[in-house]
C-alpha cells in the first residue's frame, strides 16, 4: 500500500526541546527521508482531539501519528471510524492489524545510563530527580536512572521530588524545587518537564553546589545545547526517525499492525549526549554500561508508575 | 547524612517566600480592586502581562531595575483595559475579567513564541539585600533577610496598605466605592477615577507579582508560567476581607505548603505526590471550616457603578 | 412641647435676593414618563422654597438635577444668572449646593463620622476626632444627640436620617436641599428642624424643602410650588403666603396638588372604640419577651392585643421598635420569652408558618427587605404568595392571573407606575410604599405589624392608608403600629406603647391626655 | 454582585415584535463578531497571515464543513450542561465558580463505574446509570459550599474556588490511585467501548449529549422563568433578606440550588464521557465551565441566549484549531480572538441594553 501523505498531532508546540519537538521534527525528517508529506497540528492541547482527528482523517493521509499518551484512546476510535491508519504512544495493547500502532517511546536505557553518569560524577554524593509531575514516561525514565545510580554506587542519595500535578508550564517552580533539591545537597539534578525544565536549568546556573562548585544538569529527550551555557552535563536524547521510518515502511510492505515500535540504544534511537563536561575516561565507562545493554546482558525494565519510583529513591 | 541540615532548611524556608511573593502581590491587588467594587478575575492576565514585559525588559536591558518597573507597565496595560471596559462602560466584570485572562495567555505565548521560543533566555541570579542584624538570625535570617529588594517591597506593602486603608481618606474612598459608591459620588467624589485607580493599582501590584515570578522566581519566561496563581490571588483575598496582613498570612500558608511539600517528597515520605499537593487547598479549607463565618464582601462588588440608576 | 406646632414665619426678606438657581424649561424623561416637564423656578437666597406634590410627582428628579446626580434633557440651568450645568455632584458641591437625600447616602459599613469627611481630599488624613466634635455641634443645631463613632449600618433609618442632616449643615452650604428630611424625623425634631431652616434662611441661604406634610410646608415656607405628573402646577409666591392663614393656604395647596379630587385628611378622626373587644381571647399575646440585637437589645417585653385593637407603639425611632417587628415576624431570634398567637405558641415557627397563621408585617425598609428591586412591580406584588393558587397552579406561573391581580391593586391603592411590568426599584419612593401595602393588606390577617407605614405617602395617600389601617382591625385583625408620627398614632390607636431603649416604658389608653402621657413616657419622666 | 440588575424583560409582544427582535439579536451577535475579525485581523495582519483566508478556515470548518459543524454540535452539548448548570446558581444569586471540579468529579465516577457495568446490562441501562452516577457526584461535590452558604454564610466564591482546585486533584488522584485501568500503564480509567456510548445521531458523529444539553438548558430556563420553584430561587438571588422576609426558606433552597447546579455540571461531565470521551485520564481538565462563565453571563441568564453564545463558542473554537494550523499561526491565536470576541460581545451587550432601556 502506497503511502503519501501523514498527520502528526502533538498536544504543544514543536519548539520545547523535549517531547513535542522531537516528535514534529523526527516525523518530518522520516517524511522528508520517504517522500512522505507530513502535516503537522501541533498545540492541541489535552482536551478534545476528536474534531482535529477527524478532520486530519478526511484529507485521507496514510497515517495520522497521535504523539500523546492522552490521544490514545481517541486515535484509534477516530482511526476506526474513518479507516485512517494511527499510531498512538503508551498502549501496547491497542496493537491491530492494518490499522493501529504503538511506539512506547521510552528512554530508560539511557536514562539508566544517565544515571550510572550521574553516579560517576557527583562531588557531593546526592543526586537529584526534578519532574514537572508523574506521567508513565517520566515515571519509566526517574526509575531507570535511580536504577543506574544505585547500581553504580548504592551509597549514594537520590532526592526526588515533583513539581506538581501537571505543573508542565510551572518554570518557577521548577527553579524553586531545583534549588530545595540543591540545598539538600544535590549536585547533579535530572530533570524533567517541558516548560518548567527551563526554570529548573535557570536554578543550576544561578546555585552554587554545597561545595561551591557548579551544579550540573541531565535533560531528557531534547538536545539543549545551543541554548546551554556550559551547565549541561548530558541529555537523554530520543531519536523518532527510524521509528515513523519504519512505520511507513511497514505500510508501504502491508506490513502495518503486526508490530509495535519502540526506542533502544541499540538503534541510536536512545542516545545519552555527550557534553563537553564529561570526562572521556567516565564517557568511556558509560559506554561499556551502554555495550553490556545493547548486547542484552543487562536489561532494564521499564518500570511506569510513580510507586515504583518512590520505592527506587527511597532505596526500598 | 542528615537531610534536614540548615542548607535544606533556609532552602525551603526562601522557596516559601519565592513562591509565596507572587501570591502575596496577587492577593493584595485583588483585594484593593475588591475594595472598591471590582471584582478582578482577569489578574491571571495581568500577572502574565507583568511577567512576560518584566522579563522582557529585564532581559532586553540586562537591568532587573528596570525589569521590574516593566513588569508594573505589563499589569497596567492589561488593567488599563479592564478600568476602560468595566469602570468607564461598565461592562460586566467577569466576562472582561476572563476574557482578558484568555487574551493576555494568549498574547504572551503568541509572543514567547515569536521572541523567544528557540533560545528561551533565561536570566542571571538576582542580586540580593543583606538586612544587617536580622540576616544573622540562624536559618531564618539567610532564607528571609538576605532576599531580592522586591521581597521587602512587597512585604512592606502589607503595613503601607493597611495605613492608606485606615488612615487616609483614600481608604474611606475606597471602601465607599465598594458599599455604596452612590453615597461616595454624593460626597462629591468621582466613583470612577477611585474605582480606576483601585483597578490600576491592582494591575501594578499583580504584575509585580508576575515579574518576579518571571525575573526571580524562574529567571526565565513560559507560556502560561502564571499556572493559577491569579486564581489562589482571588481566594486570598476573600478570605482575608479587606485586611491586608490575612493575605500576607494566607500567601505565607501557601508558599509554606508548596514548601512542605517539597520537604515531604525530598525526605522520601511516600504519601502519592497528588496528595501532597492538595494540602494548601486542604489546609485552606479546614481554615474556612473551622474559623468560617459571615464572609461579608462589599455591597457593590461587581456591580458597575452608573450615576443616577436605580 | 412635643406638640410643638410649626411656628409662623419669621420675617422674610423683604427685598427678594437675586436666585441662585434658576430653572427655565427644564425637562427630565425616564422610560415611559416624563418625570419633569419643562420645569421653571427659582431657588433665592434667604428663602425656604417648599416643593409639594404627590408621590411620584417629580419633586426628587428635581433635586437630582440641582445636586449633580442627573441632567436634564432639555432646558436650562442657570447659577448666579450664568448658564451652567450641574454636571456632577462634586461641582453642586462647589456651588455650594447640599443635599440631603430621600434614600440614604451613607455608606453603611463606615462611622458616621467617617461618612462626614467622605469627599476630602485623597492623599489626607481622616480627622477623625476633630470631624467628630464638628458633627456633634451641627447635631446640637437640630437638637439630635449622635454617636459619630456609630456604624452607620447599625443605626435606625431615623438616626441615619438625623445624622445625614447633620452632615448636609456641616457643609456649610449656601443652598440647602432637604428631601422628605423630616419624614423619619419625631414631631418633635421636625419642629427644631424647622426653625433651623427660618434660622439659615434668615442667614441668607437658600432652602429646598421637600414634604408631604402640608403644615410644616405651610409654617416653613417663604414660597411654596405645586408639581403634579411632572409639571409645576402653580404655587404660592411669599406674599400670598404671607397674606394667607394657615388653613387657607393648605386649602389652597391642597387644590393644587390633587385637583377636585377628595383628599379629607383623616387627621382628626378619632379611632372606633367599639371595635375591640376585649372580652373576647387576645389576638397576640407577647409574655416576656428577650431579644439580643446588636445595638438595642430587647428586654422583658409584655403585652397583649385583641382582635379589632390597633396597638400603636410611639418611641424615638431606634428604641428597639424595629427590632421587635422583626422578633415577632419571626426575622429576628428570641432569646428568652413566648409569642402567642390565637392561643398557639408561634415563637418556634418560621416566617413561613406565622405568615400562614395569620400574622402580617410591613416593613419599613422597603428597598432593602420589602422588595426585589429589579424585579416587576407585578411579581412584588406577591412576593409572599409565590406558589399559591390563582397565580400558579401546580407551580407553574399564570401570567394572566398575575397582571390581572397587578392591574387591580394598581387601581385600588393608586400606584403610579408606567406599567406593571416596571421594576420596583425604579418607582418614587411612596409608590413602592404602595406596592407594599397593596400586598401585605389582602387576603385574611389575624395580626399585622405596620412599621411606619405612611413615611413618604403624599396626602391623599396617607388617608387612604389610614383607612386601611382601621378596615384592617375592623375585619377583626389585631394591628400593632408602630410610627414615629404620635398624630397618627392618636387617631388611630386604641392603645399606644411607648418603647424606650428595648424596653416598654408604658402603655396608655388613647384618651384625652394620651398625648401628655405619652410625651412623659418618651422623655424619660415615670422612670 | 446583584442578580437585580438582570431583570427579565417582559414577555409581552406579538410576532412582528419578536421578529424585529430576533433581527436584532442577529444584528447584536454579528456585529462584535465582525469587530472582533477587524481587531484579530489586525493582528493577523501584523503576524503576516492573509486575515480572510484565517476567517475564510474558521467558518469553513467550524459552521460550513459537514464534519465540522457535526463537531460543532457535539461541543456544545456538555458545554449546553455546563451553561444550565451556571444559569440555575447565578440566577439565585449563588456564584459556583467550582463547575470544572464538579464537572470532573462526576466525569471520573462515571467513567469508573460505567465500563464496569456495561458489559453486564443492557446499553441504555448503563447509560442512564452512568448519567445518574455523574449527576450525583457532581452534586455532592457541592455540598461543603452549600451548608457552608446557607447554614454559616459563608461566601460561595471562595468556598467554590477552593472546592475547585481540591476536586481537580482529586479526581486525578482518583484516576491515579483509584479507579485505574489495570490493562494500561497509561494513568486513566477504563474505557467505555464505542459501541456503549450515548448513541450518535441520525448516522451522522454529532452526539446525542447535544439533546441532552438542549433539553438540560430548556427545563432550566423554563424552571426558572415560569415556575414558583424558579421564582423563589431568583427572589433568594435578587434580594436575600427579601427572601427572608417572604418566608422562603433560603437555606434549603440555597443547598437546592447547588444540588441541581452540581448535578448539572456533573451530568455535564457524564455526557462528556458516555458521549465522546470513554474515559478519564489523570490531570485532564478541559476547563469548559471556566469558558462558559462568561457566555451565560452575557446570555444575561436567559436559556436561549446562552444556546446562541455556546454554539457561537463552539464554532469558534472548533474553526479556530483548524485555521491556525491551516494558515500556519500558532494555536495560541485562539485565545486571543476568543478574547477579543468576548470583549465585543460584552460591549455590544452594553449598548443593546443602553438602547433599550432609551426606547422601552
Ligand atoms: N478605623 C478604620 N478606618 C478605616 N477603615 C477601617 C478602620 N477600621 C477598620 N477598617 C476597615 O474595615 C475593614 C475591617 O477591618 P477590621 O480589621 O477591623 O476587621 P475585623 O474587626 O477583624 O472584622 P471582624 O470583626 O468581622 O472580624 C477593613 O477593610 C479595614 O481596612
Ligand atoms: N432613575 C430612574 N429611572 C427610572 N424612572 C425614574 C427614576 N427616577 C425617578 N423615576 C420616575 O420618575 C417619576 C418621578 O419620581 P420622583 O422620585 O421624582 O417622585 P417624587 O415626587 O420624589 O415622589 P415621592 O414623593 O414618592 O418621593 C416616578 O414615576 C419615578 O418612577
Ligand atoms: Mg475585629
Ligand atoms: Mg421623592
Amino acid at each position: 500500500e502506497e503511502i503519501t501523505s501523514m498527520a502528526i498531532l502533538t498536544p504543544e508546540t514543536g519548539t520545547d526541546f523535549g517531547w513535542n519537538q522531537q516528535g514534529i521534527d523526527g516525523a518530518k525528517a522520516a517524511g522528508d527521508a520517504l517522500g512522505v508529506d507530513v502535516i503537522v497540528a501541533e498545540n492541541l492541547g489535552y482536551g478534545d482531539v476528536r474534531p482535529t482527528l477527524r478532520e486530519l482523517a478526511e484529507e485521507e493521509p496514510g497515517l495520522i501519528i497521535a504523539h500523546a499518551s492522552g490521544y490514545n484512546t481517541a486515535a484509534p476510535e477516530i482511526g476506526a471510524e474513518t479507516g485512517v491508519k494511527v499510531a498512538i504512544v503508551d498502549s501496547p495493547s491497542a496493537l491491530t492489524e492494518g490499522a493501529v500502532v504503538d511506539y512506547t517511546a521510552s528512554g530508560h536505557e539511557g536514562s539508566y545510563l544517565a544515571g550510572v553518569l550521574a553516579a560517576k560524577m557527583t562531588r557531593s554524593g546526592t543526586v537529584g530527580i526534578v519532574t514537572s509531575g508523574e506521567p508513565p514516561s517520566w515515571n519509566s525514565q526517574s526509575a531507570a536512572f535511580a536504577e543506574g545510580v544505585k547500581a553504580t554506587n548504592p551509597e549514594l542519595v537520590i532526592r526526588y521530588a515533583v513539581i506538581g500535578p501537571a505543573a508542565y508550564s510551572d518554570a518557577a517552580g521548577g527553579k524553586r524545587v531545583t534549588e530545595s533539591l540543591i540545598a539538600a545537597g544535590a549536585d547533579i539534578i535530572f530533570g524533567q518537564g517541558n516548560g518548567s525544565s527551563f526554570g529548573m536549568l535557570q536554578a543550576v546556573e544561578t546555585t552554587p553546589a554545597a561545595d561551591g562548585g557548579k551544579v550540573m544538569f541531565i535533560d531528557v529527550i531534547g538536545d539543549k545545547t545551543p541554548i546551554d551555557k556550559g551547565y549541561l552535563l548530558s541529555s537523554v536524547l530520543w531519536n523518532l526517525i527510524p521509528v515513523y521510518e519504519a512505520m511507513i515502511e511497514d505500510i508501504r510492505a502491508d506490513k502495518f499492525g503486526t508490530r509495535n515500535y519502540g526506542i533502544n540504544l541499540a538503534d541510536g534511537s536512545v542516545a545519552l549526549l555527550k557534553s563537553p563536561q564529561i570526562p572521556d575516561d567516565i564517557w568511556a565507562e558509560v559506554m561499556t554500561v551502554k555495550d553490556q545493554i545493547v548486547s542484552g546482558e543487562l536489561t532494564i525494565e521499564p518500570k511506569f508508575d510513580a510507586e515504583s519510583v518512590h520505592a527506587l529513591v527511597t532505596g526500598e | 547524612m542528615t537531610l534536614f541540615t540548615d542548607t535544606f532548611l533556609i532552602a525551603l524556608i526562601a522557596g516559601m517566600a519565592a513562591s509565596g511573593v507572587p501570591l502575596l502581590l496577587a492577593g493584595l491587588g485583588e483585594q484593593l480592586s475588591e475594595k472598591a467594587g471590582v471584582l478582578n478575575v482577569g489578574i491571571e492576565g495581568m500577572m502574565l502581562g507583568g511577567a512576560y514585559l518584566g522579563f522582557y525588559i529585564a532581559w532586553a536591558t540586562e537591568s532587573v531595575g528596570l525589569g521590574f518597573v516593566g513588569g508594573v507597565a505589563g499589569g497596567i496595560l492589561v488593567a488599563a483595559l479592564m478600568a476602560l471596559f468595566c469602570v468607564r462602560m461598565g461592562l460586566n466584570q467577569i466576562v472582561i475579567g476572563i476574557a482578558l485572562t484568555l487574551g493576555a495567555e494568549g498574547a504572551t505565548a503568541l509572543l514567547h513564541h515569536v521572541q523567544f521560543s528557540r533560545l528561551y533566555p533565561r536570566l542571571p541570579d538576582v542580586a540580593t539585600w543583606r538586612i544587617p542584624v536580622l540576616a544573622d538570625i540562624p536559618i531564618v535570617g539567610p532564607a528571609l533577610f538576605d532576599r531580592e529588594p522586591v521581597v521587602y517591597l512587597a512585604v512592606a506593602l502589607v503595613p503601607f496598605l493597611v495605613y492608606v486603608y485606615r488612615r487616609t481618606h483614600l481608604g474611606l474612598a475606597l471602601q465607599a466605592a465598594g458599599d455604596k459608591p452612590a453615597a461616595l459620588d454624593s460626597a462629591g467624589q468621582n466613583v470612577l477615577i477611585i474605582r480606576s485607580f483601585a483597578v490600576l493599582g491592582c494591575g501594578a501590584l499583580v504584575g509585580l507579582g508576575g515579574a518576579f515570578m518571571s525575573i526571580v522566581g524562574a529567571g526565565v519566561f513560559v507560556p502560561f508560567m502564571s499556572h493559577g496563581n491569579g486564581f489562589i490571588g482571588i481566594v486570598l483575598a476573600m478570605l482575608a476581607r479587606g485586611r491586608p496582613l490575612w493575605v500576607l498570612l494566607g500567601a505565607a500558608l501557601f508558599g509554606a505548603c508548596l514548601s512542605a511539600a517539597t520537604a515531604l517528597q525530598v525526605a522520601g515520605v511516600d504519601i502519592p505526590t497528588d496528595v501532597v499537593q492538595m494540602l494548601p487547598f486542604l489546609a485552606v479549607m479546614a481554615v474556612l471550616l473551622i474559623a468560617g463565618r459571615n464572609a461579608k464582601l462589599p455591597a457593590a462588588l461587581g456591580a458597575a457603578y452608573v450615576r443616577g440608576e436605580r | 412641647m412635643l406638640d410643638a406646632h410649626p411656628s409662623s414665619p419669621s420675617t422674610t426678606p423683604s427685598t427678594e435676593a437675586p436666585p441662585i438657581v434658576t430653572f427655565e424649561g427644564v425637562t427630565k424623561r425616564y422610560p415611559g414618563i416624563i418625570a419633569n416637564d419643562s420645569i421653571d423656578m427659582e431657588f433665592r437666597a434667604g428663602e425656604v422654597h417648599v416643593l409639594l406634590g404627590e408621590n411620584g410627582a417629580g419633586k426628587s428628579t428635581l433635586v437630582s438635577m440641582l445636586s449633580g446626580l442627573q441632567q436634564p434633557d432639555d432646558g436650562r440651568i442657570l447659577i448666579d444668572g450664568v448658564e451652567k450645568p450641574i454636571s456632577s455632584p462634586a461641582e453642586a458641591l462647589d456651588i455650594g449646593i447640599s443635599t440631603v437625600f430621600q434614600h440614604s447616602m451613607l455608606v453603611p459599613s463606615l462611622t458616621l463620622v467617617e461618612n462626614a469627611t467622605l469627599g476630602r481630599k485623597w492623599w489626607q488624613r481622616p480627622d477623625r476626632s476633630g470631624t467628630a466634635k464638628a458633627m456633634q455641634d451641627a447635631a446640637k443645631r437640630i437638637g439630635v444627640t449622635l454617636d459619630p463613632m456609630a456604624v452607620t449600618g447599625d443605626l435606625s433609618l431615623g438616626e441615619r436620617q438625623q445624622a445625614e442632616i447633620t452632615r448636609a449643615l456641616m457643609r456649610g452650604a449656601r443652598f440647602l436641599i432637604l428631601d422628605e428630611a423630616t419624614a423619619m424625623l419625631t414631631p418633635n425634631d421636625a419642629a427644631r428642624l424647622g426653625e433651623l431652616m427660618r434660622r439659615l434662611a434668615a442667614e441668607g441661604m437658600a432652602v429646598v424643602f421637600i414634604t408631604h406634610k402640608l403644615n410644616e410646608a405651610v409654617a416653613y415656607g417663604d414660597r411654596i410650588s405645586v408639581l403634579r405628573l411632572g409639571k409645576k402646577v402653580g404655587g404660592l409666591s411669599p406674599e400670598d403666603l404671607k397674606s394667607l392663614d394657615a388653613q387657607e393656604a393648605t386649602n389652597q395647596v391642597v387644590r393644587l396638588m390633587f385637583g377636585t379630587r377628595d383628599t379629607t385628611a383623616s387627621a382628626d378622626q378619632k379611632p372606633d372604640m367599639s371595635t375591640v373587644d376585649r372580652g373576647a381571647k387576645p389576638s397576640l399575646e407577647v409574655l416576656a419577651l428577650y431579644a439580643d440585637a446588636a445595638r438595642v437589645p430587647l428586654s422583658n417585653l409584655e403585652f397583649k392585643v385583641w382582635p379589632g385593637e390597633i396597638l400603636g407603639i410611639a418611641g424615638i425611632d431606634g428604641n428597639g421598635q424595629k427590632q421587635l417587628a422583626a422578633a415577632l415576624a419571626g426575622q429576628a431570634p428570641i432569646s428568652d420569652g413566648r409569642i402567642v398567637l390565637d392561643g398557639a405558641y408561634i415563637d418556634r415557627l418560621s416566617i413561613g408558618q406565622r405568615r400562614a397563621k395569620g400574622l402580617r408585617y410591613v416593613t419599613d425598609d422597603r428597598l432593602g427587605e420589602g422588595t426585589v428591586g429589579g424585579f416587576p412591580m407585578s411579581i412584588n406584588l406577591l412576593l409572599k404568595e409565590i406558589g399559591r393558587m390563582p397565580y400558579w397552579r401546580g407551580g407553574l406561573e399564570q401570567p394572566e392571573a398575575i397582571r390581572e391581580n397587578a392591574r387591580q391593586k394598581v387601581k385600588d391603592f393608586d400606584i403610579r407606575t408606567p406599567s406593571i411590568d416596571t421594576p420596583v426599584g425604579k418607582l418614587s419612593g411612596g409608590n413602592i410604599q404602595k406596592v407594599l401595602l397593596a400586598r401585605e393588606l389582602s387576603g385574611s390577617a389575624r395580626v399585622v405589624i405596620f412599621e411606619k407605614p405612611t413615611y413618604g405617602l403624599d396626602l391623599a395617600n396617607i388617608s387612604a392608608t389610614q383607612m386601611r389601617i382601621r378596615e384592617t382591625a375592623q375585619n377583626g385583625a389585631a394591628v400593632i403600629l408602630i410610627s414615629t408620627e404620635l398624630d397618627e398614632l392618636l387617631s388611630l390607636s386604641h392603645r399606644i406603647a411607648v418603647m424606650d431603649q428595648g424596653g416598654i416604658a408604658g402603655i396608655v389608653e388613647n384618651t384625652e391626655d394620651a398625648r401628655h402621657k405619652i410625651g412623659e413616657l418618651m422623655s424619660g419622666v415615670e422612670k | 454582585m446583584s442578580a437585580d440588575t438582570m431583570t427579565d424583560t417582559a414577555q409581552t409582544g406579538n410576532l412582528q415584535r419578536k421578529l424585529h427582535a430576533i433581527s436584532n439579536t442577529l444584528l447584536m451577535s454579528l456585529g462584535p463578531v465582525a469587530a472582533a475579525f477587524v481587531l484579530s485581523g489586525v493582528i493577523l495582519l501584523i503576524l503576516d497571515v492573509n486575515p480572510f483566508s484565517y476567517y475564510g478556515y474558521v467558518f469553513g470548518r467550524g459552521l460550513l464543513s459537514p464534519t465540522g459543524v457535526q463537531a460543532t454540535l457535539t461541543r456544545m452539548g456538555p458545554l449546553l450542561l455546563i451553561a444550565a448548570s451556571l444559569i440555575v446558581a447565578f440566577r439565585a444569586g449563588i456564584w459556583n465558580l467550582g463547575g470544572d471540579a464538579q464537572f470532573l468529579v462526576g466525569a471520573v465516577f462515571c467513567a469508573a463505574f460505567t465500563p464496569l457495568m456495561a458489559p453486564h446490562v443492557p446499553v441504555w441501562i448503563g447509560l442512564l446509570a452512568g448519567a445518574a452516577i455523574s449527576a450525583i457526584f457532581g452534586a455532592l461535590w457541592t455540598l461543603v459550599p452549600a451548608f457552608l452558604r446557607a447554614y454559616q454564610g459563608l461566601n460561595e466564591i471562595i468556598t467554590t474556588l477552593m472546592m475547585n482546585f481540591l476536586g481537580i486533584s482529586l479526581a486525578s488522584v482518583l484516576v491515579k490511585l483509584v479507579f485505574l485501568d489495570p490493562n494500561t500503564t497509561v494513568p486513566q480509567t477504563r474505557t467505555l467501548a464505542v459501541e456503549d456510548r450515548l448513541p450518535t445521531l441520525f448516522g451522522t458523529t454529532i452526539s446525542s449529549g447535544l439533546i441532552i444539553g438542549l433539553v438540560a438548558i430548556l427545563a432550566v430556563h423554563f424552571m426558572m422563568t415560569k415556575t414558583a420553584f424558579g421564582l423563589r430561587l431568583r427572589v433568594v438571588g435578587g434580594n436575600a433578606s427579601a427572601a427572608v422576609h417572604a418566608g422562603l426558606a433560603v437555606p434549603l433552597l440555597t443547598v437546592a440550588v447547588f444540588a441541581i447546579s452540581g448535578a448539572l455540571a456533573g451530568l455535564s461531565g457524564g455526557v462528556a464521557i458516555l458521549g465522546q470521551y470513554g474515559n478519564v485520564r489523570a490531570d485532564w481538565n478541559p476547563g469548559y465551565s471556566l469558558a462558559v462563565v462568561p457566555l451565560v453571563f452575557l446570555a444575561r441568564f436567559n436559556g436561549f441566549a446562552a444556546i446562541g453564545f455556546v454554539g457561537l463558542f463552539s464554532i469558534m473554537s472548533i474553526g479556530a484549531e483548524s485555521a491556525a494550523r491551516r494558515t500556519g499561526v500558532p494555536n495560541y491565536f485562539t485565545l486571543v480572538t476568543i478574547g477579543i470576541l468576548l470583549v465585543m460581545l460584552a460591549i455590544s451587550e452594553y449598548y443593546g441594553a443602553k438602547r433599550q432601556k432609551a426606547g422601552a
